[in-house]
């Protein structure tokens, strides 16, 4: 579904990604583990559109998109959930859930979709008219992910849904990550620090170091293998 | 002496919401863009001219003029961003300060070599009509380009508020990335807010031109002022560059009434730095000053 | 530097020494006078470009510096009869005292804030320069200010012969700041200027060095604007407007900001620039402005980074490396502001 | 610094060396045999601003030197002895600055070797240059820039052929008495012209026992004068005496006239009545009285004079100030009898007793003009004049009082 051949990425004089190849297939949740400064936000950012890239491709559904302006790849499907959350802090939660659907023309969907998302997150609902910067971490992650909801992309890109956010809440986005890719068969890249949490998640992963791909395999095996265990996993 | 004080009332009034028009441009672009386009005046002096050559010359009326004028200069404002606020979105600060100030200077020179540097009078429809109000006679000139004035305001706001373009343009300057990742053309809203700009400081041109008189240097004072309410109100906050506004009408016209005119510039200047010693990032400042 | 003062190298200066010495006997009164006026602006943006391109803050009150020292050395010399060196001396601590009023308010800012914090400052001493008649003679200026004496048969009131005075002063300004940058000082300026948060995080007390390279700054525009007074021997707040601080800050811009090199390169363009296009008249400051935006669009890192891009280029033609880092030295350019 | 550095230092200097050389080279061939071999051409210099925000007065009195020149080219140019010279202009911009006006006047004189320079547009700028030209013993002539401190600099080779202030101050007085005004209300320009003006009209006024009862000061750069004039209204004041330029003039009558204040305004700058009545409808412009500075825009000299231009109706006081500098500088060269001497032809000038369009030019020894200012009184949209001898018929008078 979603295929990346040879791709780098370059800041200002510096190259932050020295050519990785991956792919995502429909259905899966593909986990993508590296230390800080690995390249990992740089890589979805890239797939997004928001940055671009020197060299390689991008492929979604048969799609080149690595030259597409962000508008149009979301437009394909794309739904990226930032890294940080970054909702709009001056908005409403209400607004910001529009935001979300800002591509999308049918408005009578969207007033389902709006009822959909506080089903699954009945927080968001009691704070609807509240402003999404008074929110706490754990409010603002759901809001992040209901806004990504409002366009039913066929892609989400997680970048590090657990960081900065309280242990308990953690577990419940975990959950949802889960319930999306279950019950509404949605395709998943999520990108992690917490490995531990990363691989339990996901089908298949792939550890990323210094802009390039060092392992890869099933989720699984990965967290049997040594070296993860030592360096990402911190068992000793 | 009361009557006088409700004569600089109603003066400050007229002064601040003429230097609103353009304050607000000038915020939205730097609020959004962060761009602080001192060629601002510019477009404003554009706006006296198209308003004058259509009213004038070609005898348009001068509110047709002046609809005509936000369009055409609205147009001209979105391609100057395509040319030449584009390729320097990654640029600091300053370079695209100095560009806007080399584009200010091409364009002043250009109008003054193909207009002439002549002075231009705008026909006005009710020139010379005035009322009374609280037992002082107003103008109706200056209560039109009040009203004009509070109009265009509004209308901005409505839009900025309740309008999907509006939406996007406050997620853009909220957080340029995740409005793009909620597929916001952000290329797209960069023209536009830099079409709102220059279509509002073209109006204030025309309007002011009108008041005033239309020349190839109009623009320099009102680019400066612009820039120093935006200061005083907050950079990107549009009730800040409105109260800023008021602010500074009101400093300039109260200066003239207990002291002299000639120390205009500098109250305004000691205002200035007053008010950031006690509130750094201007009045209301400190949401977007990134 | 004394360790590879190569043969080939001490030629270079030789030669250097020999064309600027030479100067004033080669040309006309015009030409010596565009050179003199280089020379006072390469003194001013020197200093313009130790808060500008070392410490990272954006000043627009130099102008308003550069006229303290220029008023003050006048006034002392023609109503106190103070002699010519002791003003110098003294426009340079009158600046540097008004340099330290400013910053000790307009460093409580950064970014935009100081630069238009410092622009209204530029802007007060301008206006009350205008509104102090008695003193500084106001709207009119004070004229007919004496040349400095005359010393080892050099007649002042000639350019060709005051050129010597700017030629010493904006060499040594030059060194000076080149000095100060070497100095622990000076490479805390450097350190603020590319992340200040960082600085503060190994020790550095930023605001104190940012205070100083302020102050020297401003000292350093005192002693601009003495030497422009008694060059020029009339002065007027006219001089010493906004656009002339726009101007100073087009020189560092152009020429490459935060080197030693840049301010003389943007200095010597754009006064060489507008005598150049003389001849266009009318159409000089619409070619200026584009020609700007131009510059600006294309040479983001001025004149400087321009010639450096080209001899990289050059060099990378001969033998491929790809180093990435070999462009980036302690004399980069940064970006100012945001 | 590195050798690299060194060397591109080096290189530059080099680079600017030879562009300096050769630019004078080509000026000084290009010059046709200048004056300073005894050609058939004498060069004169113009300094003034043609770009930038005071462009206007600089490119209207630049119009008209080229338009006098081109006359007296055509007409057998200029006798000296039993030769006769063609004038030939070269001009560079001020753009309005000291810096641009002082390297223009360096390079009139060094480079293309004129024989005087005209300039410049304003105050500031006229007074670096002079320096200058007294350096060089040029004579220096100013057409258009009017502060008494240019005149006060105590230099011999600069005269003042714009018309002086200090001249008008008596026309000044006139009209007051001839009106019967007794208070005054007077704003003026806090730049060296209306500081000098209001000092020299207070002093004036005081002495024939005329009240100035409001007084304020503003900017060039003032636009809104509604709280200026709220001002002067709630004074008995029977005359508003401005001391501004055009601008700023305009806007005070389209706001006085819109504020429905019926005190009328007089100019006490000179020069603006002719242009006001361009930009404004006559109903603002009515009742206007100045001392005007064009001379008598009526008489036959003028309107041949104004035929040569596109657009005669757009000729005004900075077009005739600019052609009489040309005459009167042809004059003076006649009477030196020199062509090269630059000294005879300060000496010639100073001497001049020349009638130009603005009047007659006689000079005092700090080289300020004796111009006579005349009245101009605006009436329907049409100036009438009179001279300093003529009365101003009493149906005029009660008209506008």
């Amino acid at each position: 579904m979603l295929n990346i051949q040879d791709l780098c990425v370059n800041y200002e004089k510096n190259q932050v990604i020295k050519g990785i190849s991956m792919e995502v297939k429909e259905g899966e949740i593909v986990t993508l583990i590296g230390a800080n400064g690995a390249g990992k936000t740089t890589l979805l950012r890239t797939i997004s559109g928001i940055k671009s890239s020197s060299s390689g491709s991008i492929e979604f559904m048969g799609n080149p998109i690595h030259k597409m302006p962000s508008h149009k790849i979301v437009d394909l499907g794309i739904g990226h959930i930032p890294e940080g959350r970054r909702v709009f802090p001056e908005m409403t939660v209400k607004e910001n859930l529009e935001m979300g659907a800002y591509r999308r023309k049918d408005s009578k969907e969207m007033k389902k979709e709006l009822d959909h998302i506080f089903e699954l997150f009945p927080r968001l609902k009691e704070r609807i008219s509240q402003r999404a910067g008074t929110l706490s971490g754990g409010e603002q992650q759901m809001l992040a992910i209901g806004r990504a909801i409002m366009l039913r992309p066929k892609v989400y890109l997680f970048d590090e849904p657990s960081l900065g956010i309280a242990p308990l809440v953690i577990a419940e986005i975990a959950q949802m990550i889960k319930r999306l890719n279950e019950e509404e068969g949605a395709t998943i890249l999520l990108v992690e620090q917490n490995a531990n949490l990363a691989l339990k998640l996901s089908h298949r992963a792939y550890i990323l170091e210094t802009g390039k791909i060092s392992l890869e395999g099933p989720s699984e095996e990965l967290a049997n293998d040594d070296r993860v265990q030592k360096i990402y996993l911190g068992y000793e | 002496m009361s009557e006088q004080i409700i004569q600089a009332l109603i003066n400050g009034l007229v002064s601040g919401s003429i230097y609103a028009l353009m304050a607000v441009g000038f915020t939205l672009v730097f609020g959004i863009m962060h761009v602080i386009n001192l060629a601002h005046g510019e477009l404003y002096m554009l706006g006296g001219f198209s308003t004058f050559f259509m009213v004038s010359i070609y005898q348009i009326n001068f509110f047709v003029a002046l609809i005509a004028t936000l369009i055409i200069i609205g147009v001209f404002g979105f391609f100057i961003e395509k040319i030449i606020f584009k390729p320097l979105r990654n640029a600091s600060l300053l370079n695209t300060l100095l560009a806007s100030i080399g584009l200010s200077l091409f364009i002043s020179n250009l109008v003054l070599k193909l207009a002439g540097s002549d002075m231009r009078n705008i026909e006005f429809p009710f020139s010379g009509q005035s009322i009374s109000i609280l037992g002082t006679s107003v103008s109706v000139h200056r209560i039109v380009v009040l009203l004009l004035t509070a109009f265009l305001v509004c209308l901005l706001g409505w839009v900025i508020k309740y309008t999907k373009v509006g939406k996007a343009l406050r997620a853009t300057a909220q957080d340029t990335d995740a409005a793009a990742l909620m597929g916001v053309n952000i290329n797209l809203i960069y023209g536009i807010i830099f079409a709102i700009s220059a279509g509002l400081a073209a109006v204030a041109g025309g309007l002011i031109g009108s008041l005033y008189v239309v020349d190839p240097s109009m623009g320099m004072m009102p680019g400066m002022k612009a820039f120093i309410i935006v200061i005083l109100g907050g950079m990107g906050s549009v009730v800040g560059a409105l109260l800023g506004a008021l602010i500074f009408g009101y400093a300039e016209t109260f200066t003239t009434l207990f002291l002299e005119s000639s120390y205009q510039e500098l109250v305004g200047f000691i205002i200035l730095i007053l008010v950031l010693l006690f509130k750094p990032s201007g009045l209301f400042g400190g949401v977007n000053t990134k | 530097m004394t360790k590879n003062l190569n043969a080939k190298k001490l030629s270079l200066i030789a030669l250097c020494a020999i064309i600027l010495l030479v100067i004033p006997i080669l040309l006309g009164d015009y030409h010596v006078h565009v050179i003199n006026q280089i020379g006072i602006f390469i003194i001013l943006v020197t200093s313009l470009n130790l808060i500008l391109g070392y410490t990272g803050q954006l000043s627009f009150a130099h102008i308003g510096l550069f006229a303290i020292g220029a008023y003050t050395s006048s006034i002392l010399m023609m109503t106190y009869n103070v002699p010519f060196l002791l003003s110098l001396l003294l426009s340079m601590v009158a600046s540097a005292f008004f340099g330290l009023l400013v910053g000790l308010i307009a460093l409580r800012f950064t970014t935009h804030f100081f630069a238009i914090v410092t622009l209204a400052f530029g802007e007060i001493i301008r206006l009350i320069i205008y509104n102090m008649p008695d003193l500084t003679g106001g709207p009119n200026g004070i004229y007919n200010i004496p040349f400095p004496p005359n010393v080892f048969g050099l007649d002042f009131s000639q350019r060709s012969h005051f050129y010597y005075i700017i030629l010493i002063g904006a060499v040594a300004t030059v060194l000076f700041v080149k000095y100060m940058i070497g100095t622990r000082t000076g490479k805390a300026m450097i350190a603020v200027r590319e992340n200040e948060t960082f600085a503060q995080f190994i020790g550095i007390n930023t605001w104190k060095v940012k205070m100083i390279s302020f102050t020297l700054s401003a000292a350093l525009a005192g002693f601009a604007g003495s030497i422009y007074a008694h060059y020029n021997s009339y002065i007027s707040p006219y001089s010493f407007t906004m656009m002339e601080s726009v101007t100073l800050l087009l020189m560092v811009i152009i020429g490459g900001v935060g080197t030693i090199f840049g301010p003389i390169l943007g200095a010597a363009f754009l006064i060489t620039l507008p005598e150049l296009l003389r001849d266009v008249n009318e159409w000089r400051l619409v070619i200026f402005g584009a020609l700007l935006v131009l510059t600006i669009m294309f040479m983001p890192k001025g004149l400087l980074g321009l010639f450096k891009s080209i001899q990289e280029k050059v060099k990378s033609s001969k033998k491929p490396v790809s180093n990435i880092d070999s462009g980036l030295g302690e004399e980069e350019r940064k970006s100012v502001g945001s | 610094m590195g050798k690299r550095k060194l060397s591109l230092l080096a290189g530059l200097m080099a680079f600017v060396l030879l562009v300096f050389t050769g630019c004078s080279g080509s000026s000084e061939t290009g010059g046709k045999g200048g004056s300073g071999d005894g050609g058939d051409t004498i060069k004169i210099g113009i300094a003034v601003a043609t770009s930038g925000a005071i462009a206007k007065t600089g490119q209207d009195s630049l119009a008209a030197q080229r338009v006098a020149v081109e006359e007296i080219n055509e007409s057998g140019g200029v006798k000296i002895g039993d030769k006769s010279y063609k004038f030939e202009l070269v001009h560079y911009d001020t753009e309005g600055k000291a810096e641009s006006a002082t390297a223009a006047t360096e390079r009139l004189i060094q480079q293309d070797k004129v024989m005087a320079v005209i300039g410049a547009s304003t105050s500031t700028e006229t007074a670096a240059m002079i320096p200058i030209a007294e350096r060089n013993k040029t004579p220096m002539l100013t057409a258009v820039a009017a502060a008494p401190v240019l005149t006060n600099m105590g230099a011999n080779y600069f005269t003042s052929a714009s018309s002086q202030t200090i001249m008008a101050i008596q026309k000044y007085v006139d009209g007051m008495k001839n009106f019967d005004y007794k208070k005054v209300a007077m704003l003026h320009f806090n730049d060296e012209f209306g500081m000098a003006t209001a000092e020299a009209v207070n002093k004036a006024f005081a002495e024939n026992d005329i009240e100035i009862v409001f007084q304020e000061a503003f900017a060039p750069t003032q636009h809104e004068f509604g709280t200026m004039l709220d001002k002067v209204a709630a004074t008995d004041a029977e005359v508003i005496f401005a001391v501004a330029q055009i601008e700023s003039f305009v806007n005070l009558l389209k706001q006085a006239k819109e504020k429905g204040i019926k005190i009328p305004v007089r100019d006490g700058a000179g020069g603006a009545l002719e242009e006001m009545i361009k930009i404004l409808p006559p109903e603002y412009t009515h009742g206007l009285v100045g001392g005007s500075r064009s001379g008598r825009v009526d008489a036959e000299d003028h309107k041949a004079f104004r035929a040569k231009f596109e657009e005669p109706e757009l000729v005004n006081s900075f077009h005739y100030s600019g052609r009489d500098s040309i005459y009167l500088l042809k004059d003076a060269f006649e009477r030196a009898g020199s062509a090269t001497d630059k000294e005879k032809l300060q000496e010639a000038i100073r001497a001049s007793n020349f009638d130009g369009l603005m009047g007659n030019y006689q000079f005092n020894e700090k080289g300020e003009n004796s111009i006579k200012s005349i009245t101009g009184i605006v009436l329907d949209g049409e100036i009438h004049y009179y001279e300093k001898d003529e009365d101003i018929p009493q149906d005029v008078i009660d008209s506008i009082r």
